[in-house]
């Protein structure tokens, strides 16, 4: 159990480093920066591997810790995205940071959505309400690279005001695809808006998608998802079909510190992303 | 300055005070004091706050806490505070503090509360070359001052 | 001492029978000898299982907010109060309890209106860590209470102590023995012409009487072995912050480990947030699993607002504690500005 | 390898023998009056005192587990000058001997040292608990009285087990020795340095015979009891965890840490950088599932905001979600919970209500 030598044990709480390449400020309120990241190493820049879904504990040494999902695909190659909502002590901190400065990176940590396998050769749904779109942005662009592996992908993406929206240069080049049915949505008109009105799950029971062979991946604030589930389960689909992405306080990110724990399931280890049907036979710490 | 006989143990050693002033008076007086040329040490830091109520004990011990040898807490005279009565409520915590402070073994002369108002420039000089004078005398401040340990 | 149980299921019985309170805060039976749990009777039967002895550390005043509120409508917290009178809830008051339930009304923490408050006028309470040391730190299978001693039976001994040498430090030193705010009055065996046993502030007065190092010395190690497990704070009636400083993160007071200098600030700010609102009751002590005796910090704060305000915490509703007031003439000849300008001020 | 004998006169020249080459831990009385984890130097006094822990029941108040899972544990290091080449770059200070015992804990008791093993289980990967339980020696006094709170067979454990320890002392009924049993490995590499031949013999057989019989009627004495961890195993997590008692736990509990930071089998902890002036670090440090703010997210929500979630997820835990997850419970029964939990929250009872549950 403890015959290699102990300096060579890889330690799970050292973050490689890592310095901020680009800053972006994606909302019109100020609170959401997508943070471009370089490893300092450059073996660990080609090496590093993720699966969509995945997050990394960003490392702000002096602040602390925070588990950030990863914004970026494992096909986008050099770079790390991580699209960060100021809200704490460490964030507040991050959002301070300009480029150049240096963070540390600990991941990749949990499960991710199972795109290898489980989702393959399925028709994929991917709703999203407000800054939850991360981790499914790394997963739709991972669809769209390999989008022979799947079925049809359908997109409903909801915020608050046109302004709220994240990645929004991107959604107007995917906007224009044929093989992608995005939907995007505003929760009020807008001035200057032309797309769709209203919140994620009357878009849900207008779009009415098929359960047929298909998963959802469903990320957003706890009163969407609630919301959502009824148009989906009216058209069908099945609990084991529903793929949600969790969060709860994560300190350590590989299933000790007992922070996360929903039960006898760790987020960080466990998931973050759970079938909705294990979620059912769970307490709803959550 | 006075040459003070205790620097031998400590030779160069300055004391650092944290001055919590008070926006009405104190800092105005601080502000007069440095207007009229008055001297007095370079050694306080400080700090601008509302009202002398506003300093809690939170604030002084977090002072000692990150290193300063002494703290000054300094507020409008009783019957000027700008809120009223902000600096009589002060006056009963900061005579709580003080003596338990003292009561569970830090030196008097570390923490000193006073009033000067935006009149008393002279007085501030006095008031903080007295108070460099009296924490120069103790040294530097050894107790609860936090460290990390060597590793 | 068993009548004085039955005294108490007596009354409880009758405020759930006739439902004039809904739940009813006391103590029940404890698992291990010179144990109780505290306990809320929401029904007559429940009532059964009340019992009252010596051995009654925990402040009952501690579970009052809380049990009130889960007797309120659920809400939001931005919701108004419902109309009309609430449940109320029946709790047994010893001298120091009720002057914490006092300074919890003040303080707007409860209702009085809500409150049925069965007064305790007490013999105090005994220290367990006492009776253990009196044993030689021996096993102790059973304790028998009788009216001025208790009989501490183990597995080959039995010894008889009189309970005025294990009495809680706080209770040797109380002199409000009885409650300042009731409903019912019930008195306690051996309480009547109770007396302090001990000069109020004597051990203050010891400490004060040391070295500026010494005190320093008896600070630290008084407090040297502090797991940081809040104990002393959760077991406090007037510790209701919903965020306590201890745990705010910007800033942060005080780091979480046991470094000695953040648990010195911890239990200096602890003590300190006590001030002019302790009353001494020794919760904090008798919680304490690692036998720090902070009761001592809280106590020299109680002598000098004494001293200074002449003021106690929760005797009146009508007078505030000390450092939510003030007097125009406070004394204030510990300004360093008072005697450096004493001839030429102002 | 064949146990030896120590007579007790004798315990006094094996403890100095120990103490000069390795740190050694002894529980002594410490000036509050209970038994506590205390290091041997010049200073210690050898008095019957001190003895006498080892013909006792009383458990030291603290566990070994600060030993292991130290409060707090720095895991990095970091230079917090802006302007350094090194600024923020963070540095492990992981020990620099690994493999060498430096500290000896003497006096273990068996349901201590069984917490090892139970946290080895979800330690496995992290290298400053496996380091220290590398350098770490451990010499166990087996039980011969229970207190009225030990309940270690209800778990698994035993009066006489020798899990997690490397060596054991059995107390010989007449008072006059010890048996002295080596268990691992590295027991029999250290044996001569540590209990020299001058102060050891050879256990006769009518010695071992009595601690074989010991042992036989504690094994049987096992078999009779439930296995907990099965038992629980089989039981429906919701049906647990909607249980009705919980409300009755969590009624008296104030929330406070003193059950999780004494108990040697919880491990929860936080992590949290500190700065002093440019030094900075960032330590690991005892949590407990009893606080609020252990689950409160930086939106204020909070999963467990009730005080009976948090009561239930303390005993779920060590009952039932680790059990399902490493096998046996996360409770060797040394009852400090029960002992100091200042309103007599009493976890037998807890554990007689879990089973109860349909």
């Amino acid at each position: 159990m403890m015959k290699e030598n102990s300096l060579k044990i890889k330690n799970p709480y050292l973050p490689y480093p890592a310095r901020i390449e680009d800053v972006k400020v994606e909302t019109e309120d100020g609170k959401l920066k997508t943070f471009r990241l370089i490893f300092e190493d450059d073996l660990l820049r080609e090496k590093w591997e993720h699966i969509p879904g995945q997050f990394a504990m960003l490392s702000l040494v002096g602040h602390g810790e925070i588990p950030i999902g990863i914004a970026s695909s494992p096909t986008e190659k050099g770079y790390l995205l991580f699209t960060v909502f100021r809200t704490g002590k460490v964030t507040n901190a991050l959002h301070q940071l300009d480029k150049g400065a240096r963070i540390g990176i600990r991941g990749p940590l949990g499960n991710g959505f199972p795109v290898k396998d489980e989702l393959k050769g399925k028709n994929i749904v991917i709703i999203a309400g407000g800054f939850a779109f991360t981790t499914l942005r790394a997963t739709l662009l991972y669809m769209l690279e390999n989008r022979d592996q799947y079925g049809k992908i359908t997109v409903i993406y909801g915020a608050r005001s046109p302004g709220m929206l994240l990645y929004k240069e991107e959604l107007e080049k995917w906007q224009k695809r044929d093989d992608l049915n995005l939907y995007v949505t505003v929760d009020r008109e807008a001035p200057g808006w032309t797309g769709l009105v209203g919140f994620v799950p009357t878009i849900t029971e207008q779009v009415s998608p098929s359960p047929e062979n298909a998963a959802a991946l469903i990320c957003g604030p706890p009163i969407m998802i609630k919301f959502t589930m009824p148009p989906l389960e009216k058209a069908g689909w099945k609990d084991d079909q529903v793929y949600l992405s969790l969060e709860n306080r994560m300190k350590c990110g590989i299933g000790v510190c007992g922070h996360c724990n929903v039960g006898p399931i760790y987020v960080c280890k466990d998931g973050p992303v759970f079938k909705r049907s294990e979620l059912n036979k769970l307490p709803v710490e959550y | 300055m006075a040459s003070n006989k205790k620097d031998k143990n400590n030779v160069g050693w300055q004391p650092k005070i944290v001055a919590f002033l008070c926006n009405w008076c104190s800092y105005a007086g601080a502000d007069l004091a440095g207007i009229s040329r008055f001297q007095y040490p370079p050694n306080i830091r400080v700090v601008r706050v509302p009202c002398s109520g506003r300093v809690s004990a939170n604030l002084i011990l977090d002072a000692l806490k990150s290193g300063a040898d002494g703290v000054l807490v300094s507020g409008c005279h009783p019957g000027d505070c700008h809120y009223i009565s902000g600096n009589l409520y002060a006056r009963r915590r900061f005579a709580i503090l003080k003596s338990f402070l003292e009561f569970i073994g830090i030196e008097p002369d570390r923490i000193h509360f006073a009033w000067i108002s935006a009149s008393e420039g002279e007085q501030f000089a006095k008031l903080v070359t007295e108070v460099t004078k009296r924490v120069k005398a103790l040294g530097p401040a050894t107790k609860l001052v936090k460290r990390l340990p060597e590793v | 001492m068993k009548a004085f149980s039955e005294r108490i299921k007596e009354e409880a019985k009758r405020l759930l029978e006739q439902k004039e309170v809904e739940a009813f805060i006391g103590f029940s039976k404890g698992s291990l000898p010179m144990t109780t749990r505290p306990f809320v009777a929401r029904t007559p039967e429940d009532t059964e299982k009340l019992v009252f002895n010596s051995f009654c550390v925990m402040n009952l005043a501690r579970y009052l907010p809380e049990v009130l509120k889960s007797l309120e409508p659920q809400r939001k917290p931005q919701d108004p109060l419902p109309k009309g009178p609430l449940p109320k809830v029946g709790i047994l008051a010893t001298g120091c309890w009720s002057r914490n339930i006092v300074v919890q009304i003040q303080e707007n923490q409860i209702d009085r209106d809500r409150v049925v408050i069965v007064g305790i006028k007490g013999a105090g309470m005994i220290d367990k860590r006492k009776v253990f040391a009196h044993v030689g730190e021996k096993e102790i299978s059973a304790v028998e209470e009788k009216e001025d001693k208790i009989i501490v039976k183990g597995p080959e001994y039995e010894v008889k102590i009189a309970k005025e040498d294990v009495l809680r430090d706080n209770c040797q030193v109380c002199v409000h023995f009885d409650p300042v705010i009731y409903d019912i009055l019930l008195e306690a065996p051996g309480a009547h012409e109770r007396e302090p046993k001990i000069e109020r502030f004597k051990q203050i007065e010891e400490i004060e009487a040391l070295s500026i190092n010494e005190r320093w010395a008896w600070f630290t190690k008084e407090i040297e072995n502090c797991i940081r497990c809040y104990a002393c704070r959760n077991a406090c009636p007037l510790c209701y912050c919903p965020t306590c400083f201890v745990d705010d993160s910007r800033p942060q007071w005080v780091g979480k480990s046991i470094d000695p200098t953040d648990t010195q600030i911890f239990h200096i700010l602890r003590a300190f947030h006590m001030a002019g609102r302790c009353t001494d009751c020794g919760a904090c002590e008798s919680a304490c699993p690692m036998g720090i005796k902070m009761r001592l910090l809280t106590k020299k704060i109680e002598k000098d607002c004494l001293n200074f305000f002449d003021t106690e915490a929760g005797l009146s509703i009508d007078v505030m504690p000390a450092l939510s007031t003030y007097k125009p003439d406070d004394p204030q000849d510990f300004f360093i500005t008072e005697k450096l300008f004493s001839k030429d001020s102002k | 390898m064949e146990p030896l004998k120590i007579d007790k006169e004798n315990l006094k020249d094996i403890l100095q023998v120990i103490s000069k080459d390795y740190k050694t831990f002894c529980p002594q009385k410490t000036d509050k009056g209970f038994r506590d984890w205390r290091i041997i130097n010049r200073d210690t006094e050898f008095d019957s005192e001190f003895f006498s822990y080892f013909d006792e029941v009383t458990l030291p108040k603290s566990s070994i587990k600060p030993f292991f899972f130290p409060q707090p544990e720095t895991l990095l290091t970091f230079n917090y000058d802006p302007k350094a080449e090194d600024a923020f770059l963070p540095k492990q200070c992981l020990d620099k001997e690994p493999d060498k015992i430096d500290t000896v804990l003497f006096g273990v008791r068996p349901c201590d040292a069984r917490s090892l093993i139970l946290n080895d289980m979800p330690f496995k990967d992290d290298p400053y608990y496996n380091i220290r339980r590398k350098k770490i020696f451990l010499i166990g006094i087996s039980c011969t009285k229970q207190s009225s709170t030990c309940f270690c067979l209800w778990t698994g454990g035993s009066p006489l087990g020798t899990d997690g320890l490397d060596i054991i002392l059995h107390p010989l009924d007449d008072e006059t020795g010890y048996v002295i049993e080596f268990i691992s490995k590295r027991s029999e590499e250290l044996k001569d340095t540590i209990f020299p031949e001058k102060f050891c013999s050879k256990a006769s057989q009518s010695e071992l015979d009595e601690i074989a019989a010991r042992k036989e009627k504690s094994k049987s004495a096992l078999k009779s009891m439930p296995n907990l961890a099965e038992q629980l195993k089989q039981k429906e997590l919701m049906a647990v965890y909607n249980a009705p008692f919980w409300q009755d736990v969590a009624m008296s509990c104030i929330n406070c840490g003193a059950c999780t930071f004494l108990c040697p089998t919880c491990y929860c902890f936080d992590i949290q950088d500190e700065v002093v002036k440019k030094r900075g670090r960032r330590i690991r440090y005892w949590d407990s599932c009893m606080f609020p703010l252990f689950t409160q997210h930086a939106s204020g929500h909070n999963p467990r905001g009730d005080k009976v979630k948090r009561v239930r997820n303390r005993f779920l835990h060590k009952f039932k979600y680790f059990p399902d997850r490493f096998g046996p419970v996360s409770c060797v029964g040394c009852g400090r919970c029960i002992k100091e939990c200042p309103v007599n929250i009493d976890i037998r009872e807890v554990i007689r209500n879990l089973l109860a549950v349909k």
